[in-house]
């Protein structure tokens, strides 16, 4: 076993929660490696789709926005954004969705809107993009953030996007089919929603990590699952890919970078 | 019939002050060249319209150009904020904008409802969000044959539509590759359109029957602008500038150092300086 | 994920007695073979769908396979009647045929709303015309903006869609091109889908990125079956044989000739035999 | 000036009223003859779009269906059907529609579906196919038929798309915006509306055909315009191009016949 950084065991743990068989709605940044590395270790047949339209891709590099060229290099094929929103997102198609947030809350509703009222906002945020619907369509949701005081919070300011609403059968009143988010990766551990309550709960937590460190990271009172594992620690092909990955894309950036200059 | 023209007649005869304008392109293809000249004209009192206002926006809200903006993601994709977006929200500066907030999914289906000239899009959407809390342009309708109730947006169909495409024929037919976005719904949707393109060629060509093709009839004005679409990019042209998005937090975080950049690239500078970024590339690629 | 097996496997698999089964095609990639596979294994109480239905639905209805159709335009493409298709509503034979008549914009416009999984799909269409009187499933809906009322009607979402297509790769990906009807639409509208190719390729190779291509996760089965799309035709193929299309209604006319012919090319007959049409031409072209 | 058929006058003086600027969505028969001899003479620059979705063809025989393979090779682009419906006929971009019918009444109204009840048809003819919405989105209608009682009926037992319905204001009365059909081009002569009361009216006379002839060929009284001019015979060159794109059309049919036997 090698030495690895909060953040990459997040990468890795997320990659290993998708097989195979999963068609994923990829987001930028933790997302897009983590699914990336599933499908440069276990997961060699797993479809990728990126809300610009790309089916299918298998980046060399990972893409800094949702539409880089490499996405569409390397899709089976590409479609107009009305489709993918329609036949593909809405079409019930993708298994997973992975989202992320500036905010989560206990049941792991997101906001990425504002801080501050919606109309004089401390701080505005880019918006919903396609969240609100990914949370939705999906089959089921993966959110990968950082634990933190800020992210965690007690109370959102703005749902942008429904996790377990208000916790409960909350998504089932609404009339939702989905399981929305079954689990989320931070850098500290795994959470999972109750299965009665829906809140957020501590399943399994990093090589080294504490119980008080976790506690003391989260917005809210964090609870414990009764039986809590210890994540298995990268394995050092997991490591070597992720890095070989970020290496390739940050020397890709670079390149463009200097050509652009 | 679409006319060729000079980009700076094309803005001329169609973008009005006060107009609803669509520039899109999602991540791919941005009309930079274009929303620079109509800065550059000096349009005002503009709403705008983009899913993913990301900076060719930001510099037209930091102009004061936009009295209000109708959008889905305003961010710098994998970089952050924009500063110019923010500063106009949270403080007014350089003037108030008004925003209409939707999904990715609600502004799709908006435009695809405007290219088909219906009133409104239906989908199923915003299930337990705030956005309809504070948006009265998202309403329901209830299927007549399940009950079931659906999200419900008023159809965009913009004045003009700004787009930026690989090339165009004679006639000004216009051929779109790769991550096509919402273009085609965005021009098909507005009273007026303008393509800047990469090329104009003799032969379309498109590689096939089922290629994206915007015919010279549902477009109003042409213009030949390499490297338009700079520091996004054009598949097969050249790759996008990461460096120059990453740049950009920079340059927009202070009000001084953005006025100053728009003074010496947009100002002062002409729709022919983009092609450098194309020849650049190219010289690269041979 | 696709599985790619003969057609008998296929239809034995997919299609079920009394299922709602599309077959696609707009005039290009008729699956002529797999509806003949459909007739050969005697399935029954069909409730067929497509927006043309000829010569195949022609078939289908005179065997008997059917007990009722959803269409738009039910003739021999410039040639006239559907005899067969005629019998049936006209005397009940071979049996009863419950009907569901739209427009081609309604069912097209059904087909697209059962690909993105809405209820419903709402268009302005029927203003002034007389099948909303006699058809239940036309209603409609009031645009929440404007006030509009436009014509609704029910998604179309069949057990199976049957399709042909000109190639595939060995993980079920599928290219369709040229004219593309709605076949994208109705496989993902399906619950299952079967798709026939020409070839089965080790490489799809779409000549553009945005091909129409159906991805083999949203495919339940890929049977190979060259010439299958005949005497309709596939483009970069071979030629719709027009003449067929003229000889059917010498065949069709007569309840004898027609179930001799169905005897002889259909029942006696295999998916390998339309092999020859494909073959044909490819020589002649070599 | 050469000798001419009826059907050859038909199609002549269709192909007249067109004009390079028109966007023309083609039906099959005379319509497509005719549109495709006003592309192969005065109007080079047409723009025809049959509804299998081929948008700017240019066919150089006559296709049997509306979605033969020449459609597609000599087109500019090739839609899905869904979209050739949504963006481009209800998208408000086609000028001129054509369509035909086997009966027609006097507002130029026309059927295609049944003779007799609808539920007990005497005769099941094809359908609507896209009829009741080319009649009510193009900008104008053409229609082309034969002058004969069987076609030209008092009362249509079944309206398969609206033309002028009761006639008068009845299409604005309806929302329409679009001019319904303003011609209609038979073997003897050429109608068109009434101003006001939009009943069919006899606006010119094929040469050597009487009132007589025309009047004993319609199943209603028919009604003459105040001012009746002669239609133009066909010129050489437009006979010429007619019989060329028609025997070019047989050929072609003939040889995928043989191939296919």
């Amino acid at each position: 076993m090698t030495d690895f950084t909060p953040t990459e065991m997040m990468t890795i743990a997320a990659a290993r929660a998708l097989s195979n068989d999963d068609v994923c709605f990829v987001g930028i940044g933790a997302p897009s490696a983590a699914c990336n590395v599933a499908r440069l270790t276990h997961a060699p047949d797993i479809t990728l789709i990126y809300e610009s339209g790309t089916v299918g891709t298998k980046p060399d590099v990972l893409p800094l926005s949702i539409g880089d060229g490499e996405l569409c290099d390397t899709a089976l094929f590409t479609v107009s954004v009305p489709e993918m929103f329609r036949y593909w997102l809405q079409g019930g198609r993708i298994t997973t969705g992975f989202l992320g947030g500036a905010q989560i809350d206990r049941f792991a509703n997101l906001n990425t809107t504002v801080v501050g009222p919606y109309d004089h906002p401390k701080v505005r945020l880019p918006g919903g993009g396609g969240a609100p619907e990914i949370a939705s369509n999906c089959g089921r949701i993966f959110i990968t953030m950082a634990l933190t005081k800020r992210g965690f919070v007690e109370r959102l300011p703005f749902v942008t996007s429904m996790g377990h609403g208000e916790g409960g059968n909350h998504r089932e009143r609404l009339g939702l089919t989905t399981s929305g988010p079954t689990r989320v990766i931070t850098d500290l551990c795994i959470l999972e929603p109750d299965p009665e309550t829906k809140e957020l709960t501590v399943v399994s937590m990093h090589p080294g990590v504490a119980r008080d460190q976790i506690a003391g990271n989260c917005g809210w009172p964090i609870k414990f699952a009764e039986t809590v594992i210890e994540t298995p620690a990268p394995t050092e092909t997991e490591l070597v890919v992720l890095r070989d990955i970020n290496a390739r894309t940050k020397k890709a950036h670079e390149a463009a970078g200097k050509e652009a200059a | 019939m679409a006319r060729i023209m000079s980009l700076a007649e094309a803005v001329e005869e169609n973008v009005r002050d006060g107009d609803t304008v669509a520039m899109e392109g999602f991540t791919h293809l941005i009309p930079y060249a274009a929303g620079h000249e109509v800065i550059r004209q000096g349009r005002k009192d503009l709403f705008l319209v983009r899913m993913t206002p990301d900076i060719l926006y930001d510099q037209l809200i930091g102009v004061g150009a936009a009295r209000g903006m109708k959008f889905s993601w305003g961010g710098n994709p994998g970089v952050g904020s924009l500063h110019r977006f923010r500063d106009a929200v949270e403080n007014q500066w350089p003037r108030q904008l008004e925003i209409e907030e939707h999904s990715h999914a609600a502004m799709a289906n908006a435009y695809e409802a405007g290219a088909a000239n219906l009133p409104f899009a239906a989908f199923r959407g915003y299930i337990g969000a705030d956005l309809p809390k504070v948006n009265l342009n998202i309403r329901s309708v209830t299927c007549p044959f399940t009950g079931e109730v659906l999200a419900a947006v008023p159809a965009i169909r913009p004045d003009v539509t700004i787009i930026h495409a690989q090339r165009a024929d004679r006639n000004g037919n216009v051929l779109i590759e790769g991550i096509v976005g919402v273009q085609k719904e965005a021009v098909l949707a507005a009273r007026r359109s303008i393509v800047t393109v990469e090329e104009i060629v003799d032969e379309l060509s498109p590689p096939s029957p089922n290629s994206v093709v915007l015919p010279g009839w549902a477009v109003t004005a042409v213009a030949h602008v390499p490297g338009g679409a700079f520091p996004s990019y054009a598949h097969g042209y050249y790759p996008r500038s990461n460096a120059f998005y990453i740049r950009w937090d920079e340059i927009a975080r202070d009000r001084e150092t953005f006025t100053a950049w728009i003074r010496e690239n947009v100002l002062a500078a002409k729709p022919e300086d983009f092609a450098r970024h194309a020849a650049k590339t190219a010289a690269k690629v041979a």
